[in-house]
């Protein structure tokens, strides 16, 4: 029913077409009894569920219980309505993206990466920028086109700013993998002070990648692109590529996009973030 | 891989008192026809419609006759001497006719009486050959597409119940392309105790969906697209059970089906239906399903449901072999026969894996070439749908390790609902990636022969013994009225549909009868 | 801080009290891609969840895609507004009931009960009913003072009431495990329907019971109790002596309570529940 | 159950190679002492409190005799002095009174030296007689109590980490008392790096709790009042890693721990510490974890979530060899080693489940009396709750079949999140059932010694082996440099916490060295 123009209106779908059956679980701090169930159900209609059935009450604990839920929201969503801009850049294979950096560039591109503050998950930027890749991938290092310089985990702000500085780097890649109370976005932001500081920030690419990192989120950091989950070096590598071609007024501005960037150089494949998100 | 601690001769010997037990029931139904049999020959001659208030007119012939106390000749008799009455004339009227006033039929010579038997035997052979065209294009379908996730998976088996037949289309397809290998429609709570099978698509059932014949053909011919799409054939199945089991096989049969829930005993047991009744109708509708080489799915996990799985263990094996004797005498070769049995210990109790593993192994052996139809847990799930999930997990690995032939993949949401698609698709990744994991994991490991597992064996198997002499010196009928199986008695003369019973006439004439009898 | 009168406010708890950490998963019907994950986490915040992360997208089929999303509701309750009147009845032991029903009714009481409509769903009724009983608890049958009638499965109204009126049954014992689309409220009405028409709805106690039925949809339905999941057999011999009794004008009428009549006779054990649920 | 298909000879070989390596650094070791490893003697010795700006004491004294070039002598010797110098003055400001000047401090006779020793002797030995004390606390508590779910069932370690004692305290409560053996606080991510331990209780962290004595404190008496209510003691566990292993060894003997995560090599690979300092302080450290007979877990876990854990699979056995040699030289008894290794494969795979037992069973076998610490599948964890929770039910499965020590359970939001109650609430509860389920399974069977498994398992050691002939060829340094663990190369002048390390003078005194090499 899918009529570009026209609204497309989804809901939920468990048993029939657009019931909107949704499953819920959580936890009360309060002990198991009719009471505390009575309550689970009263969080369900609070969502605006009807249709409430409390499957599971679990002693959680002697002061806490755990509940499953299931119900039934009356939402309508136009699917229409849901802005994804993709960008349209088409996206270069492995060989064709390296000669397209002689051609237009004339030069390797130089890009300097850590995982930084107290964060030590480098399997991430490892995955981007070493040889190895990522799921079948070449990463940044292999690239004959690129200097790719990986300075690894827990490098404080100043240090990544400052060999960036000293490689006049083009770009500068950033990994967090821990986020508990959003750590991952302070010390986002203390990069990005610190480029700032060391009069770097206007002239380089600043790329933010991480599992709970998305384009959005990152554009509104200040960085260039955000890199979440699945990613691939050759995404970051057109990326990279483009921004650098735009900067050069050579080519049209990727739209702003709201996702991961696999979409802001490529028409993304929901299945495989689905595989691994 | 599986292994059997039972020793051979006992597994012999429970064969033989099965087959006693079987014999007395079949002498039975070799001197009887139901109006169901009746129903399917008349389908089979091509009365297919419905009449004015949806009462199909096989029900409407059939009542007719029953009525006249005429049916034990055979419907396929009445419909040919009611053609030739009134030729040209519309069947159900015609059978009308001849109904109203059996005794004003002019006698026929023996000449005329063999003739009009030919004329019908030959409407037989071509309805038959049409049938048999229609079943050679389902096995060309599936001989031409892959067939399960790997060889010796399991096939993965998830239940659509939507009572809507297209949401069950729709939930079906995104099951297939999950990885579904076969596609269970369930019926309606109520219809196994109709005593006719309701006309067209449907679209309001409870707990399930009306077995139709247009509800097949709708769900096979979008299961058939889905099938060349994914290049993997998706079996559907269904239920020949309760008043109606042969002439729902005839559809199916026609429909294209691949399996069909049919057992001995399960509308007996668990839906008080005669005796009598189902093993005659039984009978008919397994001849059925040997010609069509349809895979039968015996009901035994039901008796596990009912009964405690762990004390109730005999019973299902004993119950098997009754469902074997009973379908070799119906023609059906083993590789048609899938036992059922299920995972349903306890989960509250001690090495319920090992009990499990004891169980799934002796079913496995006792039965090698057939493709055993193995249950998940249903009566201990629970509403906390990540315990159910945990469970069901556990008998992934069962059926992966020990090689069961077709797995129905348990629902975390058992306890509840209905599956829902999303619930399926849960099941179907997570046992995709048990099956993978666990791949040659039974080729790998031996039991210890004096184990728990193999002692728990040599117990169940001894009392199903028991169990057996006993049907064996009483009978079966006595045996079930003695609540031998699934804790219920039932006895011969109650339940429903005795009155649709008829002793055969010495005429009794079914052209069907006699070629499915002669083929095998 | 608990302290009655005052109000006691909860919230859902996942990682820090209060935090408000809710789990939802569900199926919309498009195919994977980012756009249906940006419409699914609208789904979440519809509900007015705050820190929506959409953590799975997976391929449920091709038209479907499957969610799991956390979030944060902002939601509170006040767990001390929450009603869930208990009856204050003390349950009898086994012996003592048999003992109490001679005392003070003098007679044994009769039972009829049946899984009714096509459902033949039996093992619930027989747990209550029959000798065996459920979890240890002996059935009614056993009870001296009981007499207990049992018609199975698939028993039709009429058949069950005829058969009510022919034992002058105290009790009618009704059980319903097939629920979808609400089949056991219609074939609830239409057993009470043929209890009018047959005139023994006024004399008779009537009882409804199933693993979705609770006690206040029993009431509205017009039962004098319902019975959920985990009912033992003396929670529902306890509840028919007292009715009578209080029928008689003996004893004080149980106050309605909005739940499976556990504590409708008892005060009921989260635990308990949670593990029959 | 367990099967070990390597032959006895290869497995003897492995250890020698092991030991030969480990001979180099220990002499190292022997030479050497750490800024960690004197503020630990200051803390025995009773400096517990904390400078105005948060800086505990014994970092403050300990940072004087580094800056004045005297702590070769060793801190014990210079508080002796300090307190002789300016009796009944506060002990940093006696310490600084000498660090400021120690040329200009009159010399001291030999048999004054001798009664300065004498005297901190005295002071050590009542200090280990208090700890002792509490230790004997711990196991008094620990034996008047159950432990585990059942004989032979791995304990069930869960993770707090909230980064706020006091809920984590609500969390792990709730956790005792859904059947958790093991409470493990996890810690901020930062600690590690840090060349002090923060003082005090403390709300704030990321991705963990910070490791202080205060918080061991309060952590420690509610699982002692939890074990006492719920008649099964809950173990606690935290980290003696990072910059500062000795000091936390000692505050968990103090504060009654029972198990702390400590590695000979960690901090090296996953922190970039310097390998001089770590391999002299995870000697000191170990040497009060064998006093305090508290379980050490190693970190071998790691390798694989940042490797591929089916190719490196060999250098996890290699480095848990290495780590059982280090411990050994440390005075540890087998029974306190609990070696880690994790079920890790990638579930795309086939046959991971056959894989994970040929490791585990393995590990079981190589090490029989040590408590073996099984991690849960990480790095493959997907945000599919349901998918995961499958997942870890299988790890859950090889854990009890294999009967591994101590089983660290997965989480299903391994993926996104710390464990929330209701995480930990859902994996306790599967674990309990996959325990009881397959209680005995290992007993039952038995893997083919020519099958996949044993296969696996030869391949995995000849690769081990190899690894350790070029470690013990090249010496640990410089294998470490050239990347053989944890894909990530080290060398010996690199990583942090160079600065900490100093070469003993001849006259090094350290009085707790001295009792606790003397007790081994
Ligand atoms: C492996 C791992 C570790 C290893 C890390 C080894 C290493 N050298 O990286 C070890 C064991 C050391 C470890 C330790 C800890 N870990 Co850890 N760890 C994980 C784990 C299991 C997998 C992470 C991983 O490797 N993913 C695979 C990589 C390839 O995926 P990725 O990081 O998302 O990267 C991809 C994209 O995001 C993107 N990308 C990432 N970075 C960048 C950068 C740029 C510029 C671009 C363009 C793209 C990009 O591209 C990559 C390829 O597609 C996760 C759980 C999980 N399953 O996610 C926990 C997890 C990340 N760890 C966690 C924690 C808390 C810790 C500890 C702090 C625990 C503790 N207190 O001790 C410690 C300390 C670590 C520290 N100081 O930072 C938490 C974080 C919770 C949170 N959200 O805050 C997690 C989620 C586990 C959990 N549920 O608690 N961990
Ligand atoms: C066992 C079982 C069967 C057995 C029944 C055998 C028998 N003799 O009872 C068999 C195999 C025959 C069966 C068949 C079907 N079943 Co069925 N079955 C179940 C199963 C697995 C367990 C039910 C059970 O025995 N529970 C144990 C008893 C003791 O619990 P209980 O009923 O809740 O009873 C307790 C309380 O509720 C209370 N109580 C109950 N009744 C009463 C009455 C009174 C007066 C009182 C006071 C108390 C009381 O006391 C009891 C003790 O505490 C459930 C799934 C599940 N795990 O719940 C599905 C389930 C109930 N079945 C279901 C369905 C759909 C069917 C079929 C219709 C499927 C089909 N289309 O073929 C068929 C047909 C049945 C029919 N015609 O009614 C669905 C119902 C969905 C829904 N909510 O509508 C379920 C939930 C499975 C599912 N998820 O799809 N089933
Ligand atoms: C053989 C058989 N027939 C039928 C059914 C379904 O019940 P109904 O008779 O209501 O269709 C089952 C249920 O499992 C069964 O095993
Ligand atoms: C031995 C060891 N130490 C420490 C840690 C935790 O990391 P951190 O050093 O950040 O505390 C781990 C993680 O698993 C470990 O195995």
């Amino acid at each position: 029913m899918n009529v570009p123009g026209e609204k497309h209106l989804i809901r939920p779908y468990g048993d029939r077409k657009d019931d909107g059956v949704i499953q819920l679980s959580f936890v009360l701090p309060v002990p198991c009894s009719e009471k505390a169930k009575e309550a689970a159900a009263s969080v369900a209609k609070k969502l605006g569920l009807s249709h409430v059935l409390v499957s599971a009450m679990e002693k959680a604990g002697e002061d806490y219980s755990f509940f499953v839920v299931y119900g039934r929201t009356h939402m309508q969503l136009d699917y229409n309505a849901i802005e994804v801009p993709v960008v349209v850049h088409r996206k270069h294979g492995y060989d064709e993206l390296n000669e397209a950096i002689r051609r237009d560039l004339g030069r390797r591109i130089v890009v300097v990466g850590a995982c930084i503050g107290t964060d030590s998950h480098t399997t991430g930027i490892d995955a981007i920028m070493n040889m190895k890749g990522f799921a079948g991938d070449y990463g940044l290092e292999r690239y004959p086109m690129f200097r790719a310089i990986n300075l690894g985990s827990q490098v404080e702000p100043e240090r990544l700013v400052a060999q960036a500085k000293a490689e006049s780097a083009d770009a500068v890649l950033v990994s967090k993998v821990v986020t508990q109370r959003d750590v991952h976005k302070e010390d986002a932001r203390a990069l990005l002070d610190e480029a700032r500081r060391q009069g770097i920030f206007e002239k380089t690419v600043f790329l933010f990648g991480g599992p709970r990192v998305d384009h959005k989120t990152a554009l509104e950091l200040g960085f260039d692109a955000g890199f979440g989950p699945g990613t691939k070096p050759s995404d970051v590598a057109n990326f990279i590529y483009y921004r650098l071609l735009e900067r050069m007024g050579r080519a049209p501005p990727p739209q702003q996009t709201a996702h991961g960037t696999q979409d802001a150089t490529v028409p993304m494949t929901g299945e495989k973030l689905g595989d691994t998100l | 891989m599986a292994q059997l601690f039972v020793d051979a001769d006992k597994i012999a010997r429970a064969r033989d008192l099965a087959r006693s037990a079987a014999r007395g029931v079949q002498a039975f139904i070799d001197r009887h026809t139901t109006v169901s049999i009746e129903r399917t020959v008349l389908r089979l001659l091509g009365i297919s419609g419905a009449g004015s208030r949806g009462a199909p007119l096989a029900n409407l012939m059939v009542d007719r006759l029953l009525a006249a106390g005429v049916l034990q000749q055979g419907a396929a008799y009445w419909l040919g001497r009611a053609l030739r009455a009134s030729p040209g004339k519309d069947p159900l009227q015609a059978i009308e006719r001849v109904a109203a006033h059996p005794e004003k039929l002019p006698p026929l010579s023996p000449a005329e009486h063999e003739q009009l038997k030919e004329e019908m035997r030959a409407e037989a052979r071509s309805a038959v050959r049409e049938l048999q065209g229609r079943i050679e294009q389902r096995k060309e379908l599936k001989r031409s597409l892959g067939v399960g996730s790997f060889e010796g998976a399991p096939w993965k088996y998830v239940i659509v119940a939507t009572g809507n037949i297209h949401d069950d289309v729709e939930q079906a397809k995104a099951a297939a392309q999950q990885g579904a290998d076969v596609i269970a429609v369930i019926r309606s709570t109520a219809q196994s105790l109709l005593d006719y099978v309701p006309h067209g698509a449907t679209t309001e059932g409870f707990g399930g969906t009306y077995a139709t014949q247009e509800n097949f053909r709708i769900m096979r011919e979008a299961l058939d697209a889905e099938s060349r799409r994914l290049g993997r054939y998706v079996h559907l199945t269904n239920y020949s059970s309760g008043l109606c089991m042969p002439e729902i096989a005839f559809m199916a049969a026609y429909e294209r089906l691949d399996m069909l829930l049919n057992d001995a005993m399960y509308g007996i047991l668990f839906r008080d239906i005669n005796m009598r009744r189902t093993f005659c109708d039984q009978y008919f509708s397994r001849r059925i399903c040997a010609f069509a080489e349809i895979i039968i799915n015996t009901g035994e996990d039901n008796y596990i449901t009912t009964a405690d799985a762990d004390e109730a263990a005999h019973t299902v094996i004993a119950s098997q072999l009754i469902n074997e004797t009973f379908a070799r005498l119906a023609g059906m070769g083993d590789e048609l026969i899938g036992f059922g049995h299920s995972f349903e210990i306890d989960p509250a109790r001690e090495d319920t894996l090992l009990r499990e593993f004891a169980m799934a192994m002796m079913v496995r052996k006792l039965f090698p070439k057939s493709p055993i139809k193995y249950m998940p847990p249903t009566k201990h799930k629970e509403g906390d749908i990540f315990f159910s999930h945990a469970y069901d997990v556990m008998a992934d690995l069962v059926a992966i390790t020990t090689r069961q032939g077709i797995q129905l993949l348990g629902m975390m949401t058992e306890a509840m609902h209905n599956p829902f698609l999303m619930d399926r698709y849960v099941a179907l990744k997570s046992a995709a990636y048990v099956y993978r994991a666990a791949r040659h994991l039974g080729d790998e490991i031996v039991f210890n022969p004096d184990g728990i597992v193999a002692r728990r064996q040599r117990e169940v198997f001894d009392k199903a013994l028991a169990l057996l002499e006993e049907v064996a010196k009483d009978g079966m009928m006595a045996a079930i009225g003695k609540a031998r199986f699934g804790d219920t008695a039932r006895n011969p003369e109650g339940g429903k549909g005795l009155e649709g019973v008829v002793e055969r006439a010495p005429g009794y004439f079914n052209p069907f009868l006699e070629i499915l009898e002669a083929k095998a």
